[in-house]
């Protein structure tokens, strides 16, 4: 599966990266992505999450080929 | 309807003038234009210049949505917007709203939603470099805290 | 304080590009600009034009007052106003407000109450031109007929 | 004492004219004024007064060397 996040999320994780866990929905990915880095926990709870170009949410089934984009809170304008 | 108004991204200054020049309409009594720009200071420290950050096709969609969703709600007869990405120098524009209605009610309501929902819902980050050296990536919206949602907002300005 | 945007008043067309260059300020993170322009037609008729009437030397007081007090009531670092004299075509400008603040809320908000203010207060009168050869005053504001005191004025969006 | 009418008073009265009898204020000048034309009399209770660009009110003494400007109510933008 393949994620991208943006912004102060890069402070934690690569801009792009693959996790080859199976996980079914949005709260396993955060789960996920927390044993890879600890400290992202909070702001991972405040994200947002998209699959091609649509917000999803936990209810969402996620497929092993999806690419997951991880949307931390706007700070446009 | 989608909006006529091009591009909601740039990664080039936005030609205010042209969009304002561009948003007359026979109908239209009343233009609002919001233009959101870099101040010189952020939380007491010198600012040097902001860096945008965008998904950009999202952004695009979300911002689509939020002006076709205002032109209905308010009858406008103009709704553009277009957002900065890149480096934004201080006094620079990062964002301009305008909104154009029969009335005047009509178009600042309008203009004030679409800029609030563009700052809290619009995949848009904003990086404050500062003169010291060091930078921040901006957290303006945490709306999650209170509605424990991150996809639940709280306005000023509308419900 | 004095605002420094020049005359209140202009007998020809509004220079809403060079004025909102003008309105830059680095502590100044939104400008809010207001344009009241000619519609094609008000009460049903086709309107050809407008032309505005003022009472010069007092429009000038009533309106700089107007922004001195927007200026203090809401710390803003720009306010700005202009407003046409003269035939003003379908589709011109015919009065623009300029705010600028550190935040949002009181750049809207006082460009608001300024315009409304400018419309109740200052004595500037628009004749309506019709297509059809008519020809009627604006009787805009009819706060007396409530208040019972034609200097006592009622506002929409503000005490 | 000369008096300088706007906008759609001057459907009803020259732009400047005199008015030679003796009024000490606002409500003394618009009885003289309706003597002189009945039909603005609607127009008048409507309208506010100024000398030397301040507005006055009912309160204030005319002088016969005055200049009273009537307004209309405003119509701008």
């Amino acid at each position: 599966m393949k994620i991208h996040v943006y912004a102060g999320l890069k402070d934690y994780f690569q801009p792009e990266f693959e996790v080859e866990s199976v996980v079914r929905n949005t709260d396993e990915l955060k789960a996920v992505l927390v044993t890879i880095n600890d400290k992202a926990e909070a702001m991972l709870s405040s994200c947002r999450f998209a699959v091609e170009e649509g917000f999803i949410n936990n209810e969402y089934k996620l497929n092993q080929h999806d690419t997951i984009v991880i949307i931390p809170p706007s700070s446009g304008g | 309807m989608v909006d006529k108004g091009g591009a909601v991204l740039s990664a080039g200054p936005i030609d205010m003038s042209g969009l304002l020049a561009g948003a007359h309409h026979p109908g239209a009594g009343a233009v609002v234009l919001f233009s959101g720009e870099v101040r010189d200071s952020n939380r007491g420290k010198a600012v040097a210049f902001l860096e945008y950050e965008a998904y950009g096709l999202m952004a695009q969609k979300v911002i689509a949505e939020i002006l076709v969703t205002a032109r209905e709600k308010w009858s406008l007869h103009i709704a553009v917007a277009q957002h900065r990405t890149g480096k934004v120098a201080v006094g620079d524009t990062a964002v301009v709203v305008i909104t154009a209605s029969a009335h005047r009610s009509e178009a600042y309501a309008a203009n004030r939603y679409i800029i609030d929902r563009i700052k809290h819902e619009a995949p848009i980050w904003k990086c404050e470099h500062y003169a010291d050296g060091t930078q921040e990536w901006g957290n303006n919206c945490n709306c999650h805290s209170v509605t424990g949602d991150p996809s639940r907002h709280i306005y000023e300005s509308h419900g």
